[in-house]
């Protein structure tokens, strides 16, 4: 250890190292900034991403650093690049937004944003319990401020004779996604402590060597809680819709997304990167999970009449299906080489990223149009925004309906082939019942986006709206989440082989 | 290389496009542009059924593109006889369709787009030889609908009453969006059965492929034959009217515009009765023969029921929607005898049906449109006198539909009812014949009771007959009607070949009824 | 004493923690309970480290602290806000999004 | 000229008449073209039956002139049903007879309907040649397939044409009715054929499938074609649909409803006789059957007012004869019959007809007086009525004779009674329809009554020509029937001419102009309205009313708010349960966090972890 | 050994007896003294378990920091004193069931494990830590810094008054 050995391998971490020293970056622009139009930083933010992104087709990022505590493999980088994709919407799509509420904290927002990815893609390769909780929390924090990212202060005065203050929102939302994060956080470190009880080591993979003792199982299970949180599964899922009713919405589009996908990345980690041997202790509680969020998802989004909250109550019940696909991968499957549980799992999630984003900064493009828009979005996201549409701005509604349909499976989107893959792979692990559930409550859930798009094609135009105008940023962003949905919908196998090429080499080369 | 196929289905994608792509004020070009789409799709079609080697038989113009190579999904197209006729059929209900919606104003960018997707869809389905591109279609051709039916639709009362009558206070019950949304959730819970008894034979056959040339030569084991022919025929047969799963198609037929009723009742019913006998049937034999005699008596079920709650509706479209459910019986009937005449039979029936009620569609909607849009029969009468066209096609539509010989419906119907008293199931064949007499009863009084009789009374004295490209669809369907009823083996010798090759492998129970 | 001692002694600290969190109308006594339920990690975390003789706990503990004084100062923030547009920190009153 | 050519024809002109007047809506609505080319068509078709019907009466034995068939419908890549046409000794007369009255009734109606619209003329006319070719194609099938096809297609066609006044309510609903019924009856036709086929092993009656069929094969089949029979001849209890039938224009009660599509039926049996003949026990229902049809009926005319409803009663009648001959096994008694009713009836009708085209009224009271302003229609009216009582000498005497012989010697001795019976009431009621019509007192109708056109009256000169010597032809007819036949005047014969002459006799007592005022048979009225309204019309009204639409309106409401209703309520429950289930969102926190805490202990209650 | 039992015991008590207090107490500078003595007892724990750079930097970051700044809470949100230093709690029932639930689980999964027993040789000291730190932990570090820079902009922003 006396030379330099151990920092062979650190190429690994370009991605991460870039991304970091690119927030810096636009943490010292901003200082240095006069405070003026600030604008130019999102801009300088979605640059520096698209560089990333580029980078991690051009970078070597395959191997291992830090004695094995993170891992660059096929995987991760299809999570760095899924992290970097939303990043990339989220920042064209929050530009006008974030210059609108807040112009002078421009800079830490995006700085927050990207430390934010930062922490994601640390979190894709980490096989260390200590680095997957550094970067759990590395990714989450900064997400707690940007969700109470909203306008305070003169409306704060100017509504102050109303009954009830109006513009709470975001505190609150932020609060209550806070609150439970810390709890689930609290959890989180007494299972890893148990975990690390039973196995004597920090590293991922030792786990699989662990004797399943209560403590140990027991650990598992709080772990699974501490990061089902963050996925908003079922029965975790309470703050969902109270936080994304009250966040910027395109922040929601980021929160709704790539969040998600890392933690099913922190999830496949433990559970199957490291205690795949022990999947009789955790499948059977993953199914509960499961079953959960299909039928509560689903249920309560039927009712909602607020559009991001139905998008939260779908988000919940549409995380059940790549949990679904965690299921089935099983220690037999991967003994005889079978990988497409994972698989799915990671094409589903790309689907449901470039879906919802899509889908959201929709909505925020109508929540702009709105006639009075006070930076609370409170009575604004119902679904009467979306009343009209079809008259209102053609080609947005079909965009919208292209994404709603990807949402719910339909051909000939990409959510078509998502949903196929994941049934085929649990139907593979013997699952066949959950893919009978999974098929008929999709259908519920197709009630749901039908109900948007019925708003959007057969609801008369509400009267008093401003004409609908898309600033660039957004259609760019938008056009890009639709052409991702059309192109990958006609011709999936250019990802679906990424996905399997990377669920190959997690689940078959690290043992 | 022949790509006939090929062009059929990207015709009508081609002209969406292209339509998307006009200026909205532009109405007139998009008529032309999905006239054109749908025109090059039918000429297709007919040439198809010109190259197609009578000789040779089988499956010709195979094509195969891989989409998925890992999971053995291609992108597999051929057709056989079978798809000769339906490929026929659905190039003339969609080529009479857009004439049907000439005088469409609201939207007619979307109209097309959606109308041309569906066909697309459906055009795929029946030359898909890869199960889950087969099923890609499927789900195109159903999803469509919704907002056809729910943009341009209508909405209707229904009376509350019944032992359920709580649920109004909570849906609105004969809106054209609760029609529109009924019609696609119970057809897409369909779908999830589909899915479900796809993925189990996929992965039971372990072929790593999804085409079914090859899966027909699978041996599934009984137990999955067992469960998963019920899913596929119910799957299916939820598109196919099955009773009790009929219940979308009175409500969407009568709140969806003519052109949208003539080609879902005229083709995409179809294909879920393909459905079950192209994948349900023959892919699980075995399943089929365990369940025919269910299947059977349901049909049975269907065609007299539909029958005669045909004979209490007083809407115009709900006539001919139960008479729908009514011939599907027939479709289905024909199927599970598991005989070259029933499959024969039902595949005619397909064709026949598919004519004859995309005519009476096209006629309904004439008489809606001209009728300050009511459909309630009561209110009109002797009709006959200011649109005698109409009136002459309405009545070869009914003749057909109740079998009178000279008309394709009596083809089918007849061999039907040959192929069901040969499957030993002759009670199937009297029940069929017995609906087919109620059908005389309930589609001549309807025929009587709008056209016929003194009047037409003040109210309509401005009501006309059909006009200008309104005529066409009516020449070619009824035209259709006729041509195929006095020769039916111009289509008959298609369906038959494909039948004489696939059946035997089916059923032991094929039964040589030729002496 | 035996590890199992001081692995009661945790959970009996989580629990309390816990119990706080889901009783404690105040924000900052929910604060407190979520507190407590972190410490209650970290005295496994330590007491593990101490009977496998492995230093990872230690180190680990090491994070976990800071981690969680890295929530308190978002999460007090926060408590500011919501105390700024509300004037109370009642977390029962603060529910205007439900249902 | 070619058999073949001369058979297609005889088909296809018609049928290419009644194709060019479909498609050129202009052309047939121009009226006068459209009749013109119907009735060249007609001719054509006649004359080429005519040189068929000579061909094969020149042909010495049985062999058929033609017999040429192609497939129609594939099966298995061979042939499961043949279309095609068979010249032979039974198909020729009847060929020639339906192409000759088709002819008359053609050449008649372009004067009967010239009052009407171009329009109306045109669908008339075109209805008219497509019936001509569906009655001469199913004569000359060469299976029961096309004979079933044919009988369900000249049914459509009389539907069409009893529609003609479909702005008339009664019209409207007539034709409904004779539909609704004839196709009620055509489902036995339609199942024979699948016995036929599936049993027998063809559409056949040759000897090779009667024989495969078997005795309870061959009385199954008989038995269900006997049901069609009684559908199609209008026998008891399916004849109620023939004098609503009458709302027709005459000449398509003349063409259809008297001389040939009536006697479809008749002719099906004729055709596949050999099937009958294997089953006995059908034949007897038939004599009992057709015996009581023709008494029945017979009752019933006696009792009518309107010309028309007596005439299809008398329709009703005679077909019962023929019914009751082919019963006993008699294929002449039958078949001479059908071909000498055709003429007489037709020529009655179109006489009938003539009148009601006078006096624009169907009520033989209003046409009283007519012979002194129509002389010819009044006395070509008084030949038919002859002939088809029975005067010796005349078409209907011969043939009736033979019937009348046949029964005697059958041994049914009832059917024989009632058919000795109704020949005297068919002398009656003959009789008293020309007292009422031709000779009774002056009507305000035939005050303006003119003599028909001589398009009218000289096909009804033809026909009665034919009705006066038809009868000398058995001899012929027998010979290409290969049956033996030779007229005697035995008994049976003279009792029943007698017993027409008493019929007449009584006729002219009671309705002799002088004696109209005590009408000693007025009693009789009511006692024809109970059984014409009372029974048989009633109980099927009541069952379509209380029966089929009841049962109807069952399964519509069923369907709508029980089985839809299930569908709906499958909607309705997950929409409640969310309403319900949403207040578990509390907005509160703390709720939040039990939900997170309570997954919790749930998932470690499951007990995965201590196992 | 007694002397560990005692001190043990005496540890114990504190650190549990203060963690109710601090969930109990009614007044809200109370349960944050509670808490405070609950980290003070821990640390005293840590001694106990002799890991003392662990207890110090618990007594600095917990003690000194969260502490601090949980009374600056306390007094930034106190505008009504009587409102606010109130530490109300509710569904005492319900969330003492919780609480015990997972106290019962936690206590039977202790009881079913196999527990490994006091090995006879400890060395762990700074040295290894902060070798574990530079090593392994390296990235975890690093990232560590970069989420209190986070955390910290974070906390900026969000206590900044409001936008001009």
């Amino acid at each position: 250890m006396s030379s330099l050995a151990w920092l062979t391998g650190m190429h690994v971490l370009n991605i991460e190292v870039m991304l970091a020293i690119c927030a810096l970056v636009l943490l010292l622009a901003d200082i240095i900034m006069p405070h003026g139009d600030k604008k130019v930083l999102g801009w300088v933010a979605a640059a520096e991403l698209l560089l990333c992104l580029v980078a991690t087709f051009v970078l070597d990022l395959q191997g291992s650093a830090l004695s094995e505590a993170y891992f660059g493999d096929p995987m991760a980088v299809f999570f760095k690049r899924l992290f970097l994709v939303s990043g990339l919407v989220a920042i064209l799509g929050s530009m006008e937004h974030i210059a609108q509420i807040a112009p002078r904290r421009q800079g830490e927002y995006y700085m927050l944003l990207l430390f934010s990815i930062t922490g994601m893609c640390l979190l894709a390769g980490a096989r260390n319990l200590v680095l997957l909780l550094v970067a759990f929390e590395f990714m989450s924090i900064p997400l707690y401020v940007m969700a109470a990212y909203a306008k305070t202060g003169p409306e704060f005065e100017t509504t102050q004779h109303r009954n009830k203050p109006k513009w709470t929102e975001p505190a609150e939302g932020a609060f209550k996604l806070f609150i439970i994060a810390a709890v689930s956080a609290g959890i989180t470190v007494y299972g890893l402590s148990l975990v690390y009880g039973a196995t004597g080591s920090t590293d991922i993979k030792m786990i699989r060597e662990a004797s399943s003792s209560p403590l140990f199982s027991l650990g598992l299970v709080m772990l699974l809680v501490g990061f089902g949180f963050k996925l908003g599964a079922a029965p975790f899922h309470m703050w969902v819709p109270d936080t994304y009713q009250g966040a910027p919405t395109p922040f929601v589009s980021f929160l709704s997304a790539a969040p998600k996908a890392a933690a099913i990345a922190a999830l496949a980690q433990i559970l199957l990167g490291g205690a795949l041997t022990h999947s009789s202790k955790w499948t059977p509680l993953l199914l509960v999970v499961i079953v959960g969020s299909l039928l509560l998802g689903n249920t309560l989004a039927l009712v909602q009449s607020n559009t991001k909250r139905l998008l939260a109550f779908s988000g919940v019940a549409q995380i059940g299906f790549p949990l679904m696909a965690l299921v089935a991968v099983t220690p037999t499957g991967v003994a005889s080489g079978q990988t497409e549980g994972l698989a799915a799992g990671l094409f589903y999630l790309a689907a449901y990223v470039v879906a919802n984003m899509g889908l959201f900064l929709v909505i925020e493009v109508l929540e702009t149009a709105q006639p009075h828009r006070t930076f609370a979005q409170q009575d604004m996201n119902v679904l009467s925004t979306f009343a009209g549409l079809g008259k209102r701005a053609p080609g947005l509604a079909m965009a919208a309906l292209l994404f709603l349909l990807s949402l719910a499976g339909i051909p000939f989107v990409v959510g078509f082939w998502a949903k196929l893959y994941v049934f085929l792979a649990v139907w593979q692990a013997g699952y066949g019942w959950l893919v009978v559930l999974g098929a008929v409550l999709s259908v519920v859930g197709l009630f749901y986006y039908l109900r948007i798009a019925r708003a959007i094609y057969m609801d008369h135009e509400p009267e008093r709206t401003k004409p609908l105008s898309t600033p660039t940023t957004i259609s760019i962003a938008i056009g890009f989440c639709l052409a991702a949905t059309v192109i990958t919908g006609l011709y999936p196998n250019p990802l679906i082989e990424a996905a399997r090429q990377a669920a190959q080499a997690f689940l078959l080369s690290g043992g | 290389m022949n790509h006939l196929l090929e062009i059929i289905i990207a015709a009508p994608f081609v002209a969406a496009l292209v339509i998307l792509a006009l200026p909205s004020e532009q109405t007139m070009n998009m008529r032309i542009v999905a006239l054109l789409g749908a025109g090059v799709s039918l000429v297709g079609s007919v040439v198809v059924a010109f190259q197609y080697d009578m000789g040779v038989g089988g499956v010709q113009m195979l094509n195969s593109y891989p989409i998925v190579p890992s999971l053995g999904i291609n992108l597999t197209l051929g057709v056989d006889g079978w798809g000769v006729s339906l490929l026929l059929l659905t190039g003339l209900i969609i080529f009479t369709g857009v004439f049907a919606s000439w005088t469409l104003t609201d939207r007619v960018k979307e109209f097309h787009v959606f109308l041309l997707v569906l066909v697309a869809g459906v055009f795929g389905v029946f030359v898909s030889l890869d199960l889950f591109i087969f099923f890609l279609f499927y789900e195109i051709a159903v999803l469509p609908m919704y907002l056809l039916i729910g943009i341009w639709g209508s909405s209707h009362k229904v009376a509350e009453a019944g032992p359920f009558r709580f649920v109004w206070r909570m849906l609105d019950i004969g809106g054209k969006e609760y029609a529109a949304m009924k019609l696609t959730l119970m057809l897409l819970v369909g779908s999830a059965l589909i899915i479900a008894a796809m993925i189990a034979m996929y992965l039971e056959a372990n072929l790593t492929s999804f085409d079914m040339l090859r899966l027909e030569n699978v041996t599934f084991s009984h137990s999955l034959q067992f469960w998963a022919f019920p899913f596929l025929w119910i799957g299916f047969g939820t598109l196919g009217g099955v009773w009790p799963f009929h219940t979308w198609s009175p409500d969407g037929h009568a709140s969806a515009p003519t052109a949208v009723s003539m080609l879902h009742a005229g083709v995409l019913m179809k294909l879920g009765a393909f459905g079950v006998i192209r994948v349900g049937m023959m892919l699980l034999p075995e399943g089929a023969q365990e369940w025919v005699w269910l299947v059977g008596g349901i049909a049975a079920i269907n065609v007299i029921y539909g029958a005669l709650g045909a004979l209490w509706q007083k809407d115009l479209k709900y006539v001919v929607a139960y008479s729908s459910v009514s011939h599907m019986g027939l479709v289905m009937l024909g199927a599970a005898t598991l005989s070259v005449a029933g499959w024969n039979g039902a595949i005619y029936q397909m064709f026949a049906h598919g004519l004859m009620t995309g005519l009476l569609f096209a006629l309904v909607g004439i008489v809606y449109d001209r009728a300050d849009h009511t459909r309630h029969i009561p209110d009109f009468g002797g009709f006959g006198r200011k649109m005698p066209g109409v009136a002459v096609f309405f009545t070869i539509a009914c003749l057909s539909s109740l079998g009178m010989p000279g008309f394709a419906g009596f083809v089918a119907e007849w061999l039907v009812f040959l192929g069901a008293w040969t499957g030993q199931q002759f009670w199937w064949a009297m029940i069929g014949i017995v609906g087919a007499w109620v059908t005389a009863i309930y589609i001549l009084r309807v025929s009587k009771n709008i056209f016929w009789g003194p009047g037409p009374s003040d109210r309509w004295k401005n009501i006309s007959d059909a006009r200008g490209q309104e005529w066409f669809p009516l020449w070619v369907l009824g035209g259709g009607l006729i041509v195929f009823g006095i020769w039916p083996n111009l289509i008959l010798d298609f369906i038959d070949l494909a039948t004489s090759t696939y059946l035997p492998s089916v059923t032991s129970l094929a039964m040589e009824v030729h002496p | 004493m035996t590890l199992a001692a001081y692995l009661i002694v945790a959970a009996a600290v989580f629990c309390c923690g816990l119990y706080g969190v889901l009783t404690r109308r105040n924000a900052i006594g929910m604060l407190i309970g979520v507190e407590l339920m972190a410490n209650a990690g970290n005295i496994n975390l330590i007491a593990f480290s101490r009977f496998l003789g492995q230093v990872d706990g230690q180190v680990f503990t090491l994070f976990a602290i800071a981690l969680t004084v890295a929530e308190v100062v978002v999460g007090l923030a926060l408590v500011l806000l919501l105390y700024r547009s509300r004037k109370n920190i009642d977390v029962v009153q603060a529910s205007e999004m439900k249902g | 000229m070619s058999t073949s050519l001369l058979i297609l024809l005889t088909l296809f002109t018609p049928v290419g008449a009644a194709l060019t007047l479909g498609l050129l809506p202009n052309f047939r609505r121009a009226g006068r073209p459209a009749e013109y080319l119907s009735v060249a068509a007609a001719f054509v078709s006649l004359i080429a039956a005519t040189v068929l019907f000579i061909r094969q009466q020149l042909v010495s034995d049985a062999t058929p002139l033609l017999d040429t068939h192609i497939r129609w419908l594939s099966h298995n890549g061979k042939s499961l049903v043949e279309v095609g046409a068979t010249i032979d000794g039974i198909s020729a007369p009847m060929l020639l007879v339906v192409a000759l009255v088709a002819f008359c009734v053609q050449l008649y109606s372009m004067g009967y309907l010239a009052g009407e619209s171009g329009d109306a003329r045109g669908r008339y006319f075109t209805y008219q040649s497509l019936f001509i070719f569906a009655m001469e194609a199913m004569v000359v099938a060469p299976n029961a397939f096309q004979v079933f096809m044919g009988w369900e297609l000249v049914g459509m066609c009389s539907y069409l044409l009893i529609g003609h006044y479909y702005q008339k309510p009664s019209a409207a609903r007539a034709s409904l009715k004779a539909f609704w019924v004839t196709k009620f009856a055509d489902m036995g036709l339609l199942f024979g054929l699948l016995v036929l086929f599936t049993v027998g092993g063809s559409f056949g009656w040759d000897s090779t499938t009667v024989t495969s069929l078997g005795s309870s094969g061959a009385t199954a089949v008989a038995a269900l074609f006997l049901l069609a029979v009684v559908g199609k001849s209008a026998q008891f209890p399916l004849h109620i649909w023939l004098p609503d039938a009458m709302e027709g224009p005459t000449p398509v009660s003349a063409l259809l409803h008297a001389a040939t599509m009536v006697a479809a039926g008749v002719y099906l049996i004729v055709r596949t006789y050999p099937i009958f003949a294997a089953a006995p026990d059908v034949l007897t229902v038939m004599a009992y059957l057709g015996a009581f049809t023709a008494f029945f009926a017979a009752c019933v005319a006696m009792v009518q007012t309107d010309i028309k409803k007596l005439l299809a009663y008398s329709t009703c009648s005679q077909l019962g004869y023929m019914v009751a001959a082919l019963g006993t096994g008699s294929l002449m008694g039958g078949y001479f019959h059908l071909s000498t009713h055709a003429c007489f009836k037709a020529l009655l009708f179109l006489a009938a007809g003539s009148f009601i085209h006078a006096v624009h009224s169907n009520e033989m009271e209003n046409m009283g007086g007519l012979w002194a302003k129509m002389k010819l229609s009044a006395i070509l009216f008084i030949i038919g009525s002859l002939a088809l009582a029975g005067l010796p000498g005349l078409s209907g005497f011969f043939s009736k004779e033979v019937i009348l012989e046949e029964l005697s010697h059958s041994g049914h001795a009832l059917p024989f009674v009632a058919c000795m019976l109704t020949a005297g009431m068919t002398a009656f009621y003959m009789t008293k329809a020309c007292l009422l019509a031709i000779f009774g007192p002056p009507s305000e109708g035939a005050r303006h009554a003119h003599e028909s056109p001589k398009t009218m009256l000289l096909p009804m000169g033809i026909l009665a020509a034919l009705s006066l010597v038809a009868g000398f032809g058995g001899t012929m007819l027998a010979q290409m029937y290969g049956v033996e036949y030779a007229f005697h005047f035995g008994t049976t014969g003279i009792i029943a001419t007698a017993l027409g002459f008493a019929g007449i006799g009584l006729a002219l007592f009671a309705y002799l102009p002088s004696r109209r005022a005590n009408n000693p048979f007025g009693a009789l009225t009511s006692v024809g309205s109970f059984i014409r309204y009372g029974a048989v019309d009633r109980t099927a009204a009541f069952a379509y009313r209380n029966g089929l639409c009841k049962i109807g309106a069952a399964i519509g409401w069923f369907d709508r708010y029980v089985v839809d209703g299930v569908m709906n309520l499958t909607g309705w429950l997950p929409l409640v349960a969310a309403q319900r289930l949403r207040r578990i969102q509390t907005g509160v926190v703390t709720d939040y966090v039990y939900g997170v805490i309570v997954g919790l202990i749930v998932l470690i209650a499951m007990g995965t972890v201590f196992k | 050994m007694m002397l560990e039992y005692v001190a043990f015991g005496i540890i114990s008590t504190a650190i549990v007896g203060s963690a109710i207090g601090a969930v109990t107490s009614r007044n809200l500078v109370h349960s944050v003294l509670f808490l405070a003595s609950t980290l003070l007892s821990t640390a005293v724990l840590y001694v106990h378990l002799e890991s003392a750079l662990i207890a110090g930097i618990q007594v600095i970051l917990y003690t000194g920091g969260v502490i601090t700044l949980m009374l600056f809470g306390i007094l930034l949100t106190d505008d009504t004193h009587a409102v606010t230093r109130q530490n109300r709690s509710t569904g005492h029932l319900a969330g003492g069931i919780g609480a015990l639930a997972m106290f019962g689980f936690i206590i039977a999964s202790i009881h079913q494990s196999a527990l490994p027993s006091l090995p006879q040789t400890f060395d762990i000291n700074a040295k290894s830590i902060g070798f574990a730190f530079l090593t392994k932990h390296l990235l975890a570090f690093e990232a560590l810094s970069l989420l209190l820079l986070a955390a910290l902009v974070g906390a900026v922003v969000l206590a900044r008054r409001s936008d001009p």
